[in-house]
């Protein structure tokens, strides 16, 4: 490589736990500021927002006008764009507001929400500019991001994995919690990729990877509902982490409705 | 015990590209004492490994005779290939094979050979053609029909122009978009039979393309008397292991990296055009 | 002195805070006419999402209020519920949630020190650029850093957004093993933390003192983490769920952000604020480390938050040690019945006390949340203190010298903005 | 159907875990952990799930502990005999790039130890010959389930207790163990009928206080292995279901099971005769090494069945009948015999509860 990787991570709202997986990469954070150029990051003190980069992070959702301003500028100085976690994939929990009535909750909360600059909606970053590929995950772990440039220091993307849940839980031997404990786990509905973390510790998983690809939100409700978990507890189990999200809005909506 | 899925190390010693987006690796083991005895038939292929980033199953498109190097033409559709496209010459990669059951080019000999292809330049194909130029003799006539989408996809353009100087050789080419100067046909390659002449007991089909024209080709032929059994089709499923172990390219019962992926048709008659199969 | 000098500084993106905010420093004649600490934090309305969720969602989305520290929010938030609900945990319990909080209380103030605050102190932009020529200290901070993550997965299966506490304690009891081999890590950790107090002490830092209000948790007999009275150092002494009478929030004619006074007046909340208050509290060898600093407490040095977050780093260690060295598994957390109320929760967050009231109805179901995170509390000490501060610094010096100054003092109060979970309104300048 | 066989008195029982371990083997058995029977290291008989019976519905498991003295009165867990020889992630080999560009492949053989597993089943037997078939009896063996199978020494346990998601005697494979072991043992109340089948296993017999079984005892046991397949409520067709259901795969019950199915993959995870996987690397940060694992995969996964542009099964029906068609159709032209052992598995693990005999009952009928 006659260059280093420019790496850049850059933050919209969010509550600034992705980034951990910077942070909290021990060693590796050290190593890869010796194989990277790492050309802005405010937390770790580095500073040059409008600078260019071949691989950029992006953590947190667009919900100000300054926002999607700054988005689009990044998303011009960037060759790989890659949103990760839930508020820059999704949303996370603070698009609930999309759909609900935004105007009143900023109204409940602020005296005078006309003079913030906010916007109705959270939403993900590739509902803003187009994105080249997306760490899933609330948060997302240091694997995924660390994986995601030395592949690209490799010459390829990292292999996007869309699986469910259980499919880890069961090469992991982790004894399904929701054949044994009739536990509402997500799993089934969930993507892969946090290392099966809560059955792993005996409870369900409430989906904060987002949804998996081919999910069937409808069967996974239904036999919790005739298990006796109400419709509306149902509908709250998608609208979560990733309310946003197209599959978990979608069977969301429905089971709502049917509440 | 010998580890199968263990690929072994391999030089680019020369890197030509076809086309846009397709590329032939000529590969050399660096393991001098691996090469001679190294031995395949066209149809067969390897796991090309690229270094951190994974495997995926080519053709092996050099003539078996041809030892001092093993080639590979490889089209860039996604995350390996389009990083194997990148590679240059000196640069190593993994190689491990030959897999799987190449095309029948014993039964072959004697007879007419139609070899009909579709879309981007069918590298198994390619050299089919190249080895029976190479071995002209032992075969009687040569039909070869190849259709594209686009006429400006078709690659290997001389070739086929050289080819059809040769004695007893029919090239036909169709284009469905034709662009200006197309001088072959315009149209789907199965409206080529109707100019091709198949004389059906002594004729063997070697196909390779996308499944619906391999079907619509397989109808063609049955029309015009070619039995099943002359007809071989090389079909392409997910593959991981290449081994026979990870079933993944299962089409029914037949594995495609050991069964296949050269099948005679008889053997996938059931499930060929079958949706999930 | 009749010298003009107009220059406006402004700092759109703070580094190496947690969030995002921005200081707006006007400076005319000599004065300063205008000086604005924004929280630049997109509203994200924490509070009205909880609105209709049911107590066992609470902990899991208040996490995310803070990827810094989590495991405060969901703290505070099981004991707000637990009371309403009037759940009894067990010793158990309450030591495993002490044990765990130690482990967000060593993380998080591993990473300010090493990451954020300590590159100030020596010209540093960055830490990784630190570690170049401070490889030990950054590495003992990676370490320390680490092993704080360690802890918190033990309870919580990974350190930001843990997925092990629920309201009535935990989803399960860590195994045996897993926990001895975590003490073993804990006992060797020691000499990096006291090493890392004496370190913090030598730091040349600015003599600044100042007059301020500490506020914190107080309880009977230990360092204050999980449970305490709020206490101040002018006398008050309340129970937590009389927070609401004297501590009101209210909007400052130029800022963005809600300020927190107490009676009237800005506060400190935090790791200084705590052991000005707590510093009785130490246990051995704890309270020795701290004095053979030959620094006295109480400090009326705002920059010595960075030697009392060592001070509570080795505090953390030296009490995880004590409430892990006999672990049995056990329960691990008791339920019953939910019920219609109000209930009040206040724990130490690394940064200061982090209040929660819910509202809960018949059906189990929250109809209102107030959450006070630490940050918001210390909004109108900052300003008071960059104010003072950089005036005192001297507004002859450079632009650039007043920015990184400012900037260090605001780094010193390790504002976590993500947490600001609420604003009043916003007033937008326009030149 | 009474063969010769030696007693063991419950009391002496732990003998046999002594007598496996000083001949260097690690014992592999059943015990209770987060609410199922699950094959693991057993230090003792104590470890044993003892009076422990579990209760099998579609999508449900349950424990329950009873004051009885056996050990095997329960049908099965989750993973039997799978996990031990092909287990959910294997490294393969892993490549060093040297600074020069050339790379170092190394082969990572597995290092398998002696183990002893106790309770197999004959469901898992079954399954086992499946697996041998498919990974060791290859033109490429499969070092890693090679070496892991061949130093297994296996204890069948005669199933007395099958689940209501049993089926075992339809499909020919139980409840009475008939080969594949190296011990065979028929719990009684008080002990255990025992009787070896291999070298290894007379070796392990002959060092057991064992005497000789009454006729008694003999008839005992055999009548519970009886009972214990009449008592089967579930059950397969016996022909061969290749051709019918390859008659039908445009029968209207594919479409309405994928109504249901959440294509999670967990009946092909906990099947122990599925034997799909996909490989995939590992690299370090920096570049320098590389390794290679093999993990379960799954035909429920999309990524199963894409080819470039194209994904062949991209929807639930033809996902679901792509499991069926060839767990229980083309699998008899792979390996001489239907890929269902009877086990049950599917069906309980199921987490909402597909029954795959109810299925194909409708689809075959
Ligand atoms: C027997 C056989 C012979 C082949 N010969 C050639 C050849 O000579 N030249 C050539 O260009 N291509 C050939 N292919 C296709 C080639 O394997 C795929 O184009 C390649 O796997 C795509 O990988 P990718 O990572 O670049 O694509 P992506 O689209 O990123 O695919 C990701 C993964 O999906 C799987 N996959 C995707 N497409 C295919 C596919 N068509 N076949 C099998 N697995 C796939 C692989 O596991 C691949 O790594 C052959 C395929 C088979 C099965
Ligand atoms: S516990 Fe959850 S993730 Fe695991 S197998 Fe069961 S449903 Fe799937
Ligand atoms: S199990 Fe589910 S909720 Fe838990 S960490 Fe993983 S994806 Fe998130
Ligand atoms: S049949 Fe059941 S276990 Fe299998 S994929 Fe469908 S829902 Fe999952």
């Amino acid at each position: 490589m006659d260059r280093k990787l420019r790496v850049a991570v850059h933050k919209f709202s969010s509550c600034d736990g992705c980034q951990l997986a910077f942070l909290n990469a021990g060693e590796e954070l050290v190593e890869l500021f010796e194989l990277a150029n790492v050309v802005h990051f405010a937390e770790a003190g580095i500073v040059d927002p409008d600078a260019r980069a071949d691989l950029a992070f992006i953590e947190g959702s667009i919900s100000t006008h300054e926002e999607q301003e700054r988005i689009r500028r990044v998303r011009e100085n960037t060759r790989f764009l890659v949103p990760i976690g839930a508020c820059a994939t999704s949303g996370c929990l603070q698009a609930l507001r999309n759909q609900a009535d935004a105007a009143r909750w900023f109204a409940d909360v602020y005296s005078d929400p006309s003079k913030i600059d906010h916007l109705d909606t959270a939403t993900p970053i590739a509902a803003n500019v187009s994105v080249d590929l997306e760490l899933w995950g609330c948060p997302v772990n240091t694997r995924q991001v660390m994986a995601t440039v030395s592949s690209l220091l490799l010459g390829a993307p990292p292999r996007e994995d869309k699986e469910k849940l259980c499919m880890e839980c069961k090469r992991k031997n982790i004894v399904c919690v929701m054949v044994t404990q009739g536990q509402h786990c997500m799993g089934p509905v969930t993507r892969t990729g946090c290392g099966v973390l809560c059955p792993g510790i005996g409870r369900d998983c409430y989906g904060c990877y987002g949804p998996a690809e081919n999910i069937n939100g409808d069967a996974w409700g239904r036999w919790l509902e005739q298990k006796g978990m109400p419709a509306e507890r149902i509908a709250r189990r998608f609208r979560y982490i990733h309310s946003e999200a197209e599959a978990f809005r979608e069977a969301g909506r429905r089971w709502r409705e049917k509440s | 015990m010998q580890n199968p899925y263990l690929p072994r190390e391999a030089e680019i010693v020369e890197r030509i590209q076809e086309a846009p987006t397709i590329f032939t690796l000529k590969l050399r083991f660096t393991d001098p004492a691996a090469q001679p005895g190294y031995a395949y038939v066209p149809g067969q292929f390897n796991m090309i490994y690229l270094y951190g980033i994974g495997e995926v199953a080519i053709s092996i498109v050099s003539d078996p005779d041809e030892t001092e190097t093993l080639d590979h033409t490889i089209r860039a559709v996604g995350r390996v290939t389009r990083a194997l496209s990148r590679l240059k010459p000196g640069d190593r990669i993994g190689v491990r094979g030959p897999y799987g059951r190449g095309w029948p080019l014993l039964e072959a000999q004697g007879k007419d050979v139609a070899l009909i292809t579709g879309g981007l330049g069918c590298a198994p194909l390619v050299s089919v053609i190249r080895y029976i130029v190479a071995r002209r003799e032992r075969f009687r006539r040569l039909l070869i029909m190849q259709g594209v989408k686009r006429s400006d996809d078709l690659i290997w353009h001389e070739q086929y122009q050289r080819w059809r100087q040769l004695p007893d050789t029919e090239v036909l080419l169709a284009a469905e978009v034709a662009e200006p100067g197309w001088t072959w046909h315009e149209g789907l390659v199965t409206a080529l039979f109707d100019r091709a002449e198949i004389d059906p007991g002594q004729t063997i089909v070697f196909l390779c393309g996308p499944e619906p024209m391999m079907r619509a080709s397989i109808y063609e032929l049955g029309q015009r008397g070619v039995a099943d059994e002359d007809i071989w089709l090389s079909m392409e499923r997910n593959m991981h292991c290449g081994l026979g172990h990870c079933g993944h390219c299962m089409i029914g019962a037949p594995f495609v990296c050991r069964n296949g992926p050269v099948f005679p048709y008889p053997e996938l008659k059931a499930l060929l055009g079958k949706k999930g199969f | 002195m009749n010298e003009r000098r107009e220059i406006r500084i402004d700092v759109p993106v703070l580094a190496r805070v947690e969030g995002e905010g921005a200081l707006d420093l006007h400076i005319r004649d000599g004065r300063i006419e205008n000086l604005k600490f924004r929280i630049g934090e997109p509203p994200r309305l924490f509070e009205k999402f909880l609105e209709g969720r049911e107590a066992f969602e609470v902990p899991d989305m208040v996490a995310r209020i803070c990827g810094i520290c989590p495991v405060a929010y969901q703290m505070s938030a099981v004991q707000a519920l637990e009371s309403l609900f009037g759940w009894r945990s067990t010793p158990w319990i309450e030591a495993m949630r002490r044990a765990m909080y130690c482990g967000e209380w060593i993380q998080s103030h591993s990473l300010h020190i090493h990451l954020l605050a300590a590159p100030d102190f020596f010209g540093f932009t960055s830490a990784p650029e630190m570690a170049r020529d401070y490889p030990d200290e950054v590495r003992r901070g990676l370490r320390l850093q680490s092993l704080g993550n360690e802890l918190i997965r033990l309870f919580g299966a990974r350190s930001v957004h843990p997925v092990g506490v629920r309201v009535g304690g935990f989803h399960c009891a860590p195994p045996k093993d897993r926990v001895a081999r975590l003490v073993d890590r804990l006992r060797a950790a020691l000499p990096d933390a006291e090493n890392l107090v004496a370190w913090t002490a030598s730091i040349d830092l600015p003599k600044d003192q100042q007059d301020f209000v500490s506020v914190a948790l107080k309880h009977a007999s230990e360092y204050p983490l999980y449970s305490g009275r709020i206490v101040s150092d002018t006398g008050l002494d309340i129970p937590v769920d009389r927070y609401e009478d004297h501590f009101k929030e209210h909007q400052e004619a130029h800022s963005t952000a809600l300020y927190s006074l107490l009676e009237g007046r800005p506060y400190l909340v935090g790791p200084l604020a705590r052991l000005n208050l707590n510093w009785d509290r130490l246990p051995e060898p704890v309270r020795s480390t701290l004095a053979k600093t030959g620094i006295p407490f109480p400090s009326r040095n705002v920059f010595h938050s960075m030697l009392a977050r060592a001070v509570e780093i080795h505090l953390a260690v030296v009490e995880a040690i004590r409430l892990l060295e006999n672990y049995e598994p056990d329960v691990p957390f008791v339920s019953g019945q939910t019920r219609a109320g109000s209930g009040f929760g206040c724990t130490e967050a690394p940064r200061g006390l982090l209040w929660h009231r819910y509202d809960v109805d018949e059906n189990g179901k929250v109809l209102k949340a107030r959450i006070v995170p630490p940050t918001s509390q210390n909004q109108a000490r900052i300003a008071e203190d960059l104010h003072r501060s950089i005036e005192a610094f001297g507004l002859d010096h450079s632009d650039d010298e007043l920015r990184l100054h400012g900037e260090k003092v605001i780094r010193n109060y390790d504002p976590c903005i993500s947490c600001a979970t609420h604003f009043l309104k916003l007033k937008v300048i326009r030149e | 159907m009474a063969e010769p066989s030696h007693y063991l008195p419950r009391s002496e029982f732990p003998r046999l875990l002594s007598v496996l371990a000083s001949a260097g083997y690690r014992c592999v058995g059943p015990r209770v952990r987060d609410g199922a029977v699950v094959y693991e290291p057993i230090s003792g008989v104590e470890d044993l799930p003892k009076g422990v019976h579990d209760r099998q519905v579609p999508g449900q498991y349950q424990l329950e502990q009873t004051a009885e003295p056996r050990f095997f009165a329960w049908a099965n867990g989750p993973q039997a005999l799978r996990p031990l020889t092909f287990a959910g992630r294997d490294k393969l080999w892993s490549a060093e790039r040297k600074p020069d560009g050339s790379i170092d492949f190394k082969s990572d053989p597995p290092e398998a130890e002696p183990v002893a597993v106790i309770g197999a089943r004959a469901c898992d037997l079954a399954a086992l010959y499946v697996y041998d078939r498919h990974f060791m009896q290859s033109a490429y063996p499969d070092p890693w389930y090679t070496a892991r199978r061949q130093k297994l020494f296996l204890i069948a346990v005669h199933c007395t207790h099958p689940s209501l998601n049993c089926f075992c005697a339809s499909t020919g494979d139980g409840p009475r163990a008939s080969y594949g072991y190296d011990l065979a043992l028929s719990e009684l109340d008080d002990g255990f009928l025992i009787e070896a089948r291999s070298e290894k296993g007379e070796r392990i017999l002959a060092a057991l206080p064992v005497r000789e079984a009454s006729a008694e005892q003999i008839e005992t046991a055999d009548r519970e292995i009886e009972d214990a397949g009449r008592r089967q409520v579930k059950g397969l067709p016996s022909r061969n279901l290749k051709d019918v259901l390859f008659a039908r795969l445009d029968h209207p019950r594919w479409n309405e099971v994928a109504q249901r199915c959440l294509s999670c993959t967990n009946c092909t995870l906990v099947c122990p005769t599925c034997f799909c996987h996909s490989e995939n690397d590992v690299a370090s940060l920096d570049g320098s090494r590389s390794e290679h694992y093999r993990e379960w995969d799954s035909c429920f996964t999309q990524r199963h069945s894409y080819i470039h542009g194209i994904t062949i099964r991209p929807d639930t029906r033809t996902r679901y009948r792509q499991w069926l068609t060839h767990k229980v159709g083309s699998w008899h032209d792979q390996f001489g015999r239907s890929g269902c052992v009877g086990c049950g598995r599917c069906i309980t693990w199921c987490p909402v509860g597909i029954d795959i005999t109810e299925e194909l009952a409708a689809i075959c009928r």
